[in-house]
């Protein structure tokens, strides 16, 4: 995995800093106190990450917390006062006016938060904007942008002024924009947040799947926790310019690095983070077929279960068969592959927990988790669905 | 009041200087004055040639598709009542050196009203001597223009832009620095260059204040008429001097309406192609 | 004496030193307070008529005629005196366009040059800038009445076939052009009139035409122009208001010649036209004696001796 | 070029109209005048009260204090140097004629701004009202004034008033008109009032514009010291045409600098007012 | 419960509506063909609704489907095409000018989507403006612009200018100058759209406080669905100008009208909005205090249970016997009384399903849903609790 994106110590404090405000930066004097005593807003504090090519990296944090801050230094919107930010492993800080304007046309492309769509040109010119700076062809560029409004369902409205639109409509337009441009890296920041859930889960998926076809690199903002952990490899959370925790939305929600975090993941709704494996376990017992029933039915009575899978060489998943079944079959001479059930769910590993619950209210027996070649990688009990949602 | 010891005597110096421009570089005062004089020739030459009801018609047109057809019928008559003044042809001097000078005040003053408004330290420099310019008693820099360049129409150009250039100027560096700083920011974002990012967007954010500028100076084009043929511009101008000269009210009255009513058509046919030039870019 | 009288400066050198001369006689002598009102000259002339101002000590009638006439005949105003009438106006050239000026490397350019017909041939001389094949005759200010006389003796010696008759729009612009080109050393040919404070300080030439003759005069102008009387004019309340003074001014009287001094006292001290105007009393003083009775001009010679 | 059987003779009527007025309403003149008249002499006589180096160090003060001590010693530098050029009786007569005219105009001007902003239909009307004022040669309108008001200060006020005040309105009217949509909806959701929704959003919002309005209503004052003096208002402006007509380039330019000079103290002195006076507000 | 706040026949057509745009809004021709066809924009189309005093009514809906243009209407700053506005009981749209600004001053205050600040005003000011209109003196307005700017969080900030704050704090200057105005009725246009979730959480309880205690009477735009259902005593949701549906969160959860809204609330988090008496069922055995061991042991095995719950007069909840333990007692001769249980949960109607997750997950015995008089209401079991996810 290459490195796409990088920040070593970055640090952005608004009005004049002093050596005072430096000193109590280091000293990690509270951001209220250096406003109060300084009249300096620190926006963000010796910040260091790392972004990798396809990589969606989430930032979160408390209102006022420097995530737009941060994400404006990163193409030099707001100029750092002090660090360093790579692209591609070169400093952006050291280059020239020309490289710069050439790094922002072809890499990357932003989507504000405040919109910041031109009030004087129709919709369409808005979306067109970022290819003619490049000097695309009027055809190309209308085709291209044409595509963009239809992606974000915008077809019909090309000419109207932004001013005579909705403000999710206008959000819109803004993330059009920054689509059309076909950048390598996209500054996203909170670009959903005025979209109702339907547009907002399509676009979701359309930026996922973009992602994941041309491997871009995506800096989301979101407030939305269940938007960050759906849309991130990684999540950042931060607070008072600092990045709190960095990690994938498992790692998160597993070991909230503080309160604070734990507190602000309260509300994710751990069914569409948690997978399939991360809530199975390894059975108690499981039934070979090679064994005979009555191993099968002293397992299930030494396990106090009422059913066992049954795997072959490779712990293929055959089947299961129940505790009833094994004894009356035991009477009837009858053999495990007789009895064998095949009535119950299997579910891939990657399969999120919400999509088990239908599943898990409608069985009687464990779920199967097995990978593509149907092997047995674990179980899951109705408990382990419902445990899913308190962690 | 002021103690009569202290006394300063920079105006001999200036008489002096003014002398020793004139000595030294007449020549190329003579290259200037013929590049102006050629565009004024010529348009005055296309004006005088197209018969009065032509112009008429094409103002008529022009406000009708510009502005409205009200304004088109308004402005037909305020050329008509011109003719009927009996003041066609000093109209048609007059407009074409007032053509030239707007045209020659907006061909230097919107670039430097953008160059003013991206540097602060540029409109430190240019504010005073924008002052300068608006309040210096015109004959006060006449007499050098006199004596350097002469009397006529040329000087006359020059005269009227010296008073006309510093509303666009001042105008176009307003309407810019109010450009809203986030679209300035998101059409730096996708690295617009500093031309794109002033034709795409500050422009035409800044036009209706630019537009205020273009209406000023026309203004200002017209209220130097007067002073212009002072100085031997000829045209309307004269007709007023002629007619104040002799205490002549009616005259003046009607003569002085012929450079309201010329305001007024230029004024708003401006606009109007400003409106136009501006609906198309969006 | 305690009423004000409000003397009419038009802004002009000439003006300023007979307003000097007339208001220290009238607040020494007859004891009026005056005060001068600075205009231009169709400002102050319409506020003579008006009433503003009581009295203008030198009304070039011909640069207002219809005006001027206008008042007279209305009553508005009163014509008291002819303050000069050997005033000379016609078209004048720097003298080195045909003497050369040795000092500054000036060649003669019209060593011939005389009269205003023979301007015919010199027209490549005096080009016209705007119009190049064509010369440039610089007129009279527009709207004096002047200006038509100068426009038709271009037409009357036919000049108008290589010169074009220039309008200078004012009269700063014409005397600034005259001392333009004479600084420049570049010929012209243009209008102007003497006494004035261009001619005494330049050296120029007036270009001679015939003597005056009613026939030619009626055909094109073709012949001298007549002087141009410069009268004292009062509003016509001020015999009212102050008859003595009024009676004064009947008197008063001075020539081209004499104005033509005091401007060169100006000029030559670099004096303001208040100074002129005491140097004038002073030199002068029989002519002013004879203008009021012998008890007044007491008043004034003591107020002059302090 | 316009055929010459078809003439209109306007100005007669106008001429007529004039000396009408003067017969009949004389005295409602002098009414008007007389007002204007005490306030101009009030500060003409304040300014000659003061010894020349008290308003020096006033205008070093006012300018330390509303932008810099730079500003402060340059404006110093200003008026001291006009002292210099033995000019400081008349530019005091020239500057309670320009304080008054642009007192008047701003006093009549803002309103009449605001009330142009608030309607299209008086935004029609006014406009070609004020390209009249503006264009009309002002000999053309000088001459029934002094008819009207005789000469003297209080017509040179009246003149100065009529060039000097469409600029005033015309930016605050631009002004106003651009203030963003939102923050108005956001004050009218409050229930404000017209008066309230003007003097807490609109205008606060608009001073930038305003404020370069101020600036060119007092460059147009000032512009117009030289024709003021034509109409007996004195000052440097009868300076000026003195020298003018002596074709004193030296004495011109001086006078002439003294009125730029006094126009950038006045304009700067206003603009630290208003940049003050906004920020008391917010 | 009075009626505060009632809009009859609303319409906005933006553009210059002529009677062919209304001929084709009579005949429900789409929003999209009116545009194509005439150039006007549907913003609402003959909507009507009433929101009691001390209501919080939630309106939703696809971005661009009218919310905004509807809840301007409520106050007038966007002047219907057609239709009325009530506001206790008058028609506000026959207000005079004068009148209508009372109104706006004294009973209504607006949220709004872009914030609106008055960029020239320091957040105190813009905090205290309504108060200021109003003509409150200046202590008492300093001290209610101090208190709401502290209820939002925004304690320290008050003398920065909107522009220095970030764009979450910006819309809490905006909550803050419409909460200091202490209005009746609220209007708030999306409100907490670019806050994180814990100062979104902070705001909603804050929000729904405030409303409960002095009976504001609340119109909320809202996007998150969990936040409509968390605050709205109903919702309405928009489509093309029309209210689809309107209705208590329950309601609509249970009853979509259309596949719209059913996607439209596909995302909620059921378990916050359901509450046990949503998902509890009458248990299909119950064994009265009087009824002896076989006749439990009966019941047990006719419904195939493990576990009865066991009630007294009244159905008062007396305990739980398990099978096992009821065919032991059987043979040692002891009673029910012998034999009850009381390790098994139990809750209130009223609990959110969310809050029952932990229980379900630990309990062996499905949990029972008891009154304040400890009467047994119903029981829910394990495959309640999860089939409260899938609706
Ligand atoms: N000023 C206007 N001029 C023309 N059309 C407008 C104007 N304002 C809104 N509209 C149109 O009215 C419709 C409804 O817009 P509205 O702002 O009410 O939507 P909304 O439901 O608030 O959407 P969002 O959730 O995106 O804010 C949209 O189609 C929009 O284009
Ligand atoms: N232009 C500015 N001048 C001064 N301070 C600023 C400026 N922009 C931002 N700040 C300050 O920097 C801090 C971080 O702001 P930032 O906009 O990055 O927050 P954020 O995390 O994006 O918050 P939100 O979620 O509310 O958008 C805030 O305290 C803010 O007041
Ligand atoms: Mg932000
Ligand atoms: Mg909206």
């Amino acid at each position: 995995m290459t490195t796409k994106l990088q920040t070593e110590n970055l640090t952005k404090v608004f009005g004049r800093p002093s050596k005072q405000v430096w000193r109590m930066l280091k000293e990690g004097v509270a951001k209220d106190e250096i406003l109060k005593r300084t009249g300096c807003t620190v926006g963000v504090n010796n910040v260091s990450f790392k972004v990798n090519k396809g990589e969606v990296f989430v930032i979160m944090g408390l209102s006022g917390s420097g995530k737009s801050t941060l994400i404006r230094c990163l193409n030099l919107l707001t100029k750092p006062t002090a660090g360093k930010v790579f692209v591609d492993g070169e400093n952006i800080l050291e280059y020239s006016r020309e490289e710069l304007r050439r790094l922002r046309q072809n890499k990357m492309a932003m989507v504000f938060q405040h919109f910041g769509l031109f009030t004087h040109m129709s919709v369409q010119n808005n979306v067109e904007y970022g290819l003619a700076v490049k000097g695309i062809p009027r055809e190309e560029r209308e085709k291209k942008a044409q595509q963009a409004l239809e992606a974000v369902g915008l077809g019909g409205w090309q000419d109207m002024l932004p001013g005579q639109l909705s403000g999710g409509m206008q959000q819109r337009v803004g993330l059009a924009r920054a689509l059309a441009n076909d950048p390598d890296i996209l500054l996203m920041d909170e670009p959903f947040s005025s979209l109702d859930p339907l547009i907002r889960r399509d676009m979701q998926m359309e930026l996922l799947e973009l992602q994941d076809r041309l491997q871009k690199t995506i800096v989301f903002i979101t407030h939305d926790i269940n938007e960050a952990f759906k849309m991130g490899d990684r999540v950042a959370v931060m607070k008072d310019g600092i990045i709190e925790q960095t990690g994938t939305p498992e790692e998160i929600l597993a070991n909230p690095a503080s309160d604070y975090i734990r507190d602000f993941v309260q509300d994710v709704d751990r069914s569409r983070v948690l997978q399939a494996k991360d809530i199975m376990f390894t059975p108690d017992a499981l039934l070979s077929r090679k064994s005979g029933l009555k191993m099968a039915i002293r397992e299930m009575q030494l396990h106090g279960i009422s059913s066992v899978f049954v795997i072959g060489s490779g712990r293929k998943l055959l089947g299961l068969i129940t505790i009833d079944d094994a004894v009356s079959a035991l009477k009837d001479n009858k053999t495990v592959d007789d009895i064998l059930k095949d009535d119950y769910f299997t579910t891939g590993p990657e399969i999120y927990v919400n999509e088990l619950i239908p599943l898990a209210k409608d069985t009687r027996y464990p779920i199967a988790v097995v990978d593509e070649n149907e092997r047995l990688l674990g179980i899951i009990v109705r408990a382990s669905v419902i445990s899913a949602f308190v962690g | 009041m002021f103690p009569e010891q202290i006394t300063l005597e920079l105006g001999k110096y200036v008489n002096d200087f003014i002398y020793w421009l004139n000595n030294n570089y007449g020549m190329v005062f003579d290259v200037i004055c013929n590049g102006v004089r050629w565009l004024l020739l010529n348009i005055e030459w296309m004006l005088l040639l197209m018969p009065w009801w032509f112009l008429i018609a094409l103002v008529f047109i022009l406000g009708w598709r510009l502005k409205s057809l009200l304004s088109g019928v308004v402005f037909a008559v305020m050329l008509f009542i011109i003719g009927a003044f009996g003041l066609w042809e000093p109209t048609m001097s007059t407009l074409a050196i007032v053509l030239t000078a707007v045209f020659f005040s907006l061909l230097i003053g919107i670039p430097l009203g953008i160059y003013m408004s991206s540097r602060d330290s540029v409109a430190l420099v240019l504010k005073p001597i924008l002052d300068a310019m608006q309040t210096l008693p015109s004959f006060v820099y006449l007499i050098p223009a006199v004596i350097l360049f002469n009397m006529g129409k040329v000087p006359g150009v020059f005269a009227t832009m010296i008073y006309a250039l510093p509303p666009i100027i001042r105008l176009t560096n307003l309407g810019l620095r109010r450009v809203s700083q986030e679209m300035v920011e998101a059409a730096q974002s996708f690295g617009s260059s500093s031309w794109q990012l002033l034709f795409r967007i500050k422009l035409p954010q800044a036009l209706p204040t630019i537009m205020t500028g273009v209406n000023q100076t026309t203004m200002m084009a017209l209220a130097m008429v007067v002073i212009a043929a002072m100085i031997g511009a000829g045209g309307i101008g004269h007709v007023v001097v002629t007619s104040i000269n002799r205490i002549d009210i009616a005259g003046g009255t009607e003569s002085g309406l012929a450079v309201v009513f010329l305001a007024i058509i230029i004024d708003r046919l401006t606009q109007g192609l400003g409106d136009r030039f501006n609906a198309n870019l969006s | 004496g305690g009423d004000e009288l409000v003397l009419a400066d038009a802004g002009w050198d000439s003006i300023q030193i007979h307003n000097g001369i007339a208001s220290f006689i009238i607040e020494n002598g007859y004891g009026y307070e005056t005060r001068v009102l600075s205009g231009s000259t169709a400002m102050t002339f319409t506020s003579l008529r008006e009433g503003s101002i009581d009295i203008y000590m030198e009304t070039w009638q011909g640069n207002l005629k219809d005006s001027y006439d206008e008042g007279i005949e209305s009553g508005d105003i009163l014509e008291l005196s002819v303050n000069y009438d050997d005033s000379r106006q016609g078209y004048y050239v720097p003298t080195f366009v045909i003497e050369g000026d040795p000092e500054r490397g000036i060649e003669p350019m019209a060593p011939d040059l005389r009269r205003v017909d023979q301007l015919h041939d010199y027209w490549e001389l005096f080009e016209d800038p705007e119009d190049p094949g064509r010369g440039r005759i610089v007129g009279s200010p527009p709207g004096w009445e002047v200006d038509l006389i100068m426009k038709g003796k271009v037409e009357g010696y036919g000049l108008e076939e290589h010169y074009n008759y220039f309008s200078p729009g004012s009269d700063t612009a014409l005397a600034t052009a005259l001392v333009g080109a004479y600084e420049k050393g570049e010929p012209i040919v243009a209008y102007h009139w003497e006494p004035s404070w261009v001619m005494g300080m330049y050296d120029f030439t007036f270009l001679e035409e015939d003597g005056f003759d009613q026939g030619k005069w009626a055909d094109g102008y073709t012949c001298i122009t007549p002087a141009m009387p410069v009268t004292v004019v009062v509003n016509a309340e001020l015999p009212e208001k102050a008859p003595d003074v009024v009676a004064f001014l009947e008197n008063y009287q001075t020539s081209t010649a004499l104005t033509n001094y005091a401007l060169s006292y100006m000029h030559e001290h670099d004096a303001g036209t208040d100074e002129a105007a005491l140097w004038f009393l002073r030199e002068y003083e029989e002519l002013w004696s004879e203008w009021v009775p012998e008890e007044i001009a007491g008043k004034v010679r003591e107020a002059l001796a302090q």
